[in-house]
């Protein structure tokens, strides 16, 4: 690479740098959900951590996820988001995308990020008081419906009783204050809203099942990935740079995001993500995620697609 | 030309005066455009009067007026002794647009029974005037029948048939022959001639045909071009019987004709 | 407006075709492109390994699997009951809105533009309003199909109206016909054509929102499971719900020119003998 | 009568609806009978629709809606036209497309965006592709309709006079058929546009559509930004339903209808 | 009934021979409906004939056959010694329904102009052409206004117009004057006549109307009811010089009156 990397991350050293050269390809198009978690590539873009790698960024939010994965199959984009979840659902549906890099780091014990609320009116104080009530979601078959599903089956809650509803983040708070929901699998700052209106706080989903593995991922296609090798271990490289500045800068980081995001100052000052993950990947996320979709699954076809997957093929091996 | 609005009930009893009638078309804007300028004739009970006169003259909206559809912009029209407001329940009506007064939704005999209806005639006796208005025009066949499925003398038929079925006193018609073929305009002049003998009723009928004017009517009122005035008021003395052939070949048949021809066409007079 | 047409099935008929022969050709005229169609596409991803097309046979055994072993049809008793149920409302609406507003002119006039609004606003962006007004549920649906067929129906009803020719109205008063009747018999039926092309585009824009509704905060129905199996990535599940969603809004379809050729029978008929 | 003393109603009266409209709006929000976390304030929509034109963030989002819907415009027109007038000369042709016309029609268009989405991502490309899927069928159904009703005795008048070729296309069949075509493409418009919005709000391609997206993923905070773009999206839609009123004013002058609309105008009917 | 089809390229040139036409709609289905059985007649050049004949005779069916619009189930149409395949360009045609003939879409200026500019008169010429053809029907002020902003009678000399702006050798013509008024009616049956004596053209024409076959023909086609056949063909020498009132008033044309009237109304002969 043209710039030595400033010792970051663990993840420089495994991708034998020695046969790297100059991206095949320098202006890379990249998929986000616009939230404040891509501080840290917000933070790399302003410090020019990219830039030093070879590498200019055309981010596009996007908000569908499922649009962004089909938009890397089909080339539209190169680079983009997906959370675990559906890294191993789009494979497990014969859909090639390859994490290559965390996009916040790993959860770490005390995770602040996808919190499950419920109304004061429910009366519902944990997990197992989901049961036959109304819960509301970002997306059906997402990881957060699913860490739920698993947390409540824990605390002991028939989980085909739960009703879903699947809701923007953005409207939750109004539905649990009106009481069309009980419940909500909500992510800051809405959360803030869900709380300050007397919502009970009954847990953090990735705490309990996440811990030291990243769920959140930049991934790109197979395709891709066999063109422009050097271009995905600089964007690995410049990434895992990123988080570990935006761990050292938090202030910076939040900055980055008032022209990243386009949201006000106040807004960016409140910002959230796991700030100090350890930006290496491992399969730990993507083997619980499996094994979660196959639990839940109602579909035999396919849970046995998802049982025959190799968790090992959906991550970009320079990643590990 | 004969003065109008005595009234005098008598033996002939005037059902229908008109007098200093004047219609403009958007008064008031710069569009106005006087149709009728002053027309003033009156028309006694039981009796046929034609009203001629070139294309565009008023005839319709002079009609339009005398039945009440339309309000005159000056003048006066006075029914049966009283002024005229709006359409009068005695009143039966003809439009020159047969194809488009007939309901298309409606058979023949709902047709006909529509006006029978709105006069809460029980159904029995609706039933049986329907199917008598429709034979009395030669059409009992076609009850069930739509009015597009007739030919269009047929469909004018019907229209005449309905404008009987209530009886009215008075009947309007406005070129009801227009566009027919010669013999079923003849057939419906002689049928308009005996139902008007028969039920005693009061005709006024618009035509641009002249010999169609003179072998129906008992006086016809001639108008000028536009804006319209009434030109003259001619009487005809044809008597009761009337035949097709003979009277239309009559002398005093074409001595009027002669007389009216000059009066529409002042330049080849 | 009144030129509006939404469909071509009234026309399509052979004329004239009585006889055995006539109506097996005119079967068979109708039937080959969509089964040559159909075909292509048989042949086309018969060895497709593209996750997006996969072969129309496994579509079609998905789609067995999916309604009917694993039940998947109460999706669309769901959706067509809230189809059903806000269509009528918006129909209804719609017709009485729109003589109304061919009534009073005034009116007319003042709502005009609020009413143009409505129509062309993409009924989607309103799920937010729907949500805030109706909460979450099949009100909130049923509410928002019928307020989508509102429009359609009553602009036509309404440019219905104002296109009977006026010969029409001036028959009505000379026969006396009274206000009641002039509308029952006259106004209605003269302006039912075009109040059933208003009522068919209605049908067209209800099944949209039905599935639009059923794309955000629901549980049910057939929008419902199509965006499910997107975020599944089950691409061959979300063919089967396209298919039944075709297929519902094909039969719906021609459920109702069935429907409309026997209440209007007089206008078909009378156009056809018009137009030969 | 509405005569020219009293036409001033005709801009008067839906200027004050408006206005009634959105006071009325502002009174019930603002009164509380509406919690302002469900539906802002009317003064707050339009203050954050100022901001948003003054900010000039609003161009570019018409800007993509308007290039999805204008392309998708053109070709939906182009191809029906042609596909149209051809299907509607050939008894034959006609008649066997006609099934495949009516279930291609019968398929809401937002049924296929997920799996449209799938494959094009959200792009203009998926963005047009949906426009035309839901224009193109009801505007072909509009063309071939139109051409087909044409009157016969203005063909034979046409035969009669010795008028042929391209001649009798230009001067006959389209003039003759134009009625259905503009009203066919009027609706087009509408439903072009409602998909392109509708894309950007599903799917996620640039435009008001996403603006709206966003604005209700922010939260609360940004429902009175929300609701302003909803707002331009009605009147983009008012705006060009209006423009192709007055295109049908301008080139259907002639017609009947146009003629009646200003009888009716003038003398004032119902 | 005069027999036909001898071509004779003498001073009585025949231009146009019908020769057993027989005309079937829907033919070969169970709804064919034969509208002529068998009519032969033959037109002379310069000749004027008229073909009358009750409502659904298949006056119409005939001229669109002899114009080459419809073609023929059985029997011939030769048209100047060749068999008519398609619409001749020397030919003049004026439907019934001028209403639905003259394009709404063009002024009347250009509706008279599209036969010019479809036989690719040059601009100027083209232009002069227009003129004198509208004014020779006397509507030199209409050219710049819409067919629509015309009364009916105006509309019908617009098609006129058009049908002799480019000078046809055949005019063919199908109950022009219908329902226009009588004066408008007597001067376009003057203007024909003054066109056809300038010109020297053919001209065919159907009406209903018995007077007008009479005062306009040189020969008159009456056809029976529908299926049609020739019922007889009358020969009226009323001259070339025909003027409305006296021409009608003569006994020559009451007698040949009352002789058609026979004709055309079996029971009332
Ligand atoms: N609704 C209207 N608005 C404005 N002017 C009108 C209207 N109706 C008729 N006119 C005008 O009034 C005059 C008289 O028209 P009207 O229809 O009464 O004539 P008419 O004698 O019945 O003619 P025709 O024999 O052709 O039926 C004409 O100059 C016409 O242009
Ligand atoms: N397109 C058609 N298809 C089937 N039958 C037809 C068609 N056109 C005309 N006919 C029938 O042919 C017969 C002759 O019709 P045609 O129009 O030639 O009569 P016409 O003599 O011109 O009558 P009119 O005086 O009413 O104009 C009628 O019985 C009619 O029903
Ligand atoms: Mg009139
Ligand atoms: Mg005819």
């Amino acid at each position: 690479s043209l710039v030595a990397c400033s010792g970051g991350g663990a993840p420089a050293d495994a991708g034998g740098e020695g046969d790297g050269g100059a991206p095949e390809k320098s202006t890379l198009t990249v998929a986000i959900n616009p939230s404040t978690q891509f501080a840290p590539l917000y933070y790399g873009i302003q410090e020019g951590i990219f830039e030093e790698h070879g590498l200019e960024l055309e981010i596009t939010p996007q908000t569908d996820i499922a649009a962004i994965v089909s938009g890397l199959a089909s080339g539209t984009y190169d680079i983009g988001f997906a959370t675990v979840v559906h890294a191993v659902t789009a494979n497990a549906n014969g859909i090639p995308i390859r994490a290559i890099t965390t996009i916040e780091g790993q959860i770490q014990e005390d995770d602040e990020g996808t919190v499950t609320i419920a109304s004061a009116e429910s009366g519902i104080t944990d997990f197992a008081g989901l049961e036959g009530k109304r819960v509301a979601t970002v997306g059906l078959s997402s990881h957060n419906t699913m860490t739920m599903w698993e947390l409540a089956d824990r605390a002991g809650a028939d989980t085909e009783s739960i009703e879903l509803v699947q809701l923007p983040f953005g409207q939750m708070a109004a539905a649990l204050a009106s009481g069309d929901v009980d419940a909500a699998i909500m992510q800051w700052p809405f959360a803030a809203d869900a709380l300050a209106a007397g919502g009970v706080e009954l847990g953090y989903n990735n705490r309990e099942l996440f811990v030291d593995t990243a769920t959140t991922l930049f991934n790109t296609s197979q395709s891709f990935i066999d063109q422009n090798p050097n271009t995905v271990r600089a964007f690995a490289d410049a990434m895992a740079e990123s988080i570990v500045g935006a761990t050292e800068n938090p202030d910076v980081a939040k900055e980055s995001l008032i022209e990243g995001l386009g949201i006000t100052a106040e807004q960016a000052a409140g910002a959230r993500w796991n700030i100090g993950g350890d930006p290496a990947l491992n399969l730990d996320a993507f083997e619980v995620a499996r094994d979660l979709l196959v639990k839940f699954s109602t579909d035999e076809s396919a849970k046995t697609a998802l049982e025959n997957l190799d968790v090992s093929t959906v991550v970009w091996p320079g990643a590990l | 030309m004969s003065s109008a609005a005595v009234f005098t009930p008598t033996a002939t009893e005037t059902v229908l005066t008109v007098d200093g009638l004047r219609k403009i078309y958007n008064e008031g804007t710069d569009q106005a455009n006087m149709a009728i300028d002053a027309v003033s004739f009156h028309v006694d009970k039981g009796e046929f009067v034609c009203i001629v006169g070139p294309s565009g003259a008023g005839k319709t909206t002079l009609l339009r007026c005398i039945s009440g559809l339309a309000s005159p912009s000056a003048g006066a029209v006075t029914f049966e002794g009283r002024p005229l407001t709006n359409v009068p329940e005695q009143l039966g009506l003809v439009f020159q647009d047969y194809g488009r007064s007939l309901y298309p939704w409606l058979t023949n005999g709902d047709n006909v029974a529509l006006p029978l209806s709105a006069r809460r005639m029980p159904r029995a006796e609706r039933a049986a005037r329907v199917a008598e208005s429709l034979q009395s025009v030669g059409l009992g066949h076609v009850e069930r029948k739509y009015p597009w499925e007739l030919s269009g003398g047929m469909q004018q038929r019907v229209a005449i048939a309905r404008a009987l079925s209530y009886r009215p006193e008075l009947l309007l018609m406005d070129e009801p022959f227009a566009s027919v073929d010669a013999q079923t305009r003849f057939d419906l002049e002689d049928l308009i001639l005996e139902v008007r003998r028969e039920l005693g009723i009061t005709v006024v009928l618009v035509t641009h045909d002249i010999d169609e004017a003179i072998y129906l009517s008992d006086r016809i009122v001639v108008l000028s071009k536009n804006p319209s005035v009434v030109r003259e008021v001619v009487d005809v003395d044809l008597g009761d019987e009337r035949t097709q052939v003979e009277t239309r070949a009559s002398e005093q048949f074409l001595s009027l004709r002669r007389h009216l021809l000059s009066l529409v066409m002042p330049k080849d007079a | 407006m009144t030129r509006v047409t939404t469909s071509l099935v009234p026309t399509v008929r052979a004329r004239g075709s009585s006889t055995g022969m006539r109506r097996v050709g005119a079967v068979l005229t109708s039937l080959w492109l969509p089964v040559l169609l159909v075909g292509i596409w048989w042949f086309a991803t018969a060895n497709s390994s593209s996750p997006f097309f996969p072969p129309l046979g496994d579509i079609l055994v998905e789609t067995w699997n999916q309604w009917v072993v694993l039940g998947a049809w109460t999706n669309a008793v769901v959706s067509l009951r809230n189809l059903f149920i806000g269509y009528l409302f918006g129909v209804l609406i719609g017709i009485v809105g729109g003589s109304l507003l061919w009534r009073l002119r005034y009116l007319r006039i003042a709502v005009n533009p609020i009413i143009y609004f409505l129509y062309v606003l993409p009924a989607p962006a309103l799920l937010p309003a729907m949500i805030a007004i109706f909460g979450i549920g099949d009100m909130r649906q049923i509410a928002l199909i019928a307020l989508g067929s509102i429009w359609p129906t009553l602009l036509n009803t309404l440019d219905g109206m104002r296109g009977i020719d006026t010969v029409k109205f001036d028959t009505a008063r000379g026969l006396r016909l009274g206000g009641w009747r002039t509308y029952t018999r006259l106004v209605l039926p003269g302006a039912s054509p075009q109040i059933a092309a208003g009522m068919r585009a209605s049908l067209t824009v209800g099944i949209v929102l039905m599935v639009v509704s059923e794309m955000v905060a629901a549980n049910s129905g057939i929008g419902f499971f199509i965006l499910q199996a997107q975020a599944e990535f089950a691409i061959k599940k979300m063919w089967t719900g396209i298919l039944v969603l075709a297929l519902i809004g094909t039969a719906l379809n021609y459920l109702f020119v069935f429907v409309e050729r026997r209440v209007l029978r007089w206008y078909y008929r009378s156009r056809a003998l018009g137009s030969s | 009568m509405l005569d020219r003393s009293r036409s001033w109603l005709n801009w008067a009266l839906p200027v004050v609806t408006v206005g009634v409209v959105l006071l009325a709006w502002q009174f019930v929000t603002a009164g509380g009978m509406v919690s302002a976390t469900q539906f802002p304030t009317m003064t707050d929509t339009m203050a954050a629709l100022g901001r948003e034109i003054s900010t000039g963030r609003v161009w570019p989002a018409i800007g993509a809606t308007l290039i999805g819907w204008l392309i998708g415009m053109v070709i939906t027109i182009v191809l029906g036209v042609i596909i149209g007038t051809a299907l509607a000369f050939n008894d034959f042709a006609q008649r066997s497309a006609a099934p495949v016309i009516e279930i291609f029609k019968a398929i809401p268009a937002i049924a296929i965006l997920p799996l449209v989405i799938l494959i094009a991502g959200s792009t203009l490309p998926m963005k047009v592709f949906l426009v035309c899927f839901a224009a193109f069928w009801p505007f072909l159904i509009q063309v071939i309709y139109g051409v087909r009703s044409m009157d016969p005795i203005v063909l034979d008048t046409a035969r009669a006079l010795g008028v042929r070729g391209a001649r009798r296309f230009l001067q006959i069949s389209v003039p003759s058929a134009s009625p259905y075509l503009v009203t066919g493409m009027r609706i087009a418009s509408a439903q072009a546009l409602i998909l392109c919005i509708v894309a950007e709000i599903v799917g996620g391609a640039a435009g008001i559509g996403r603006n709206i997206l966003l604005a209700e993923n922010t939260g609360v905070v940004a429902y009175p930004t929300m609701y302003a773009y909803i707002m331009v999206a009605g009147i983009l839609g008012v705006a060009l339903t209006g423009g192709f009123f007055l295109l049908e004013k301008r080139v259907m002058h002639w017609h009947e209808s146009q003629r009646n609309i200003r009888e009716s105008n003038k003398v004032g009917a119902a």
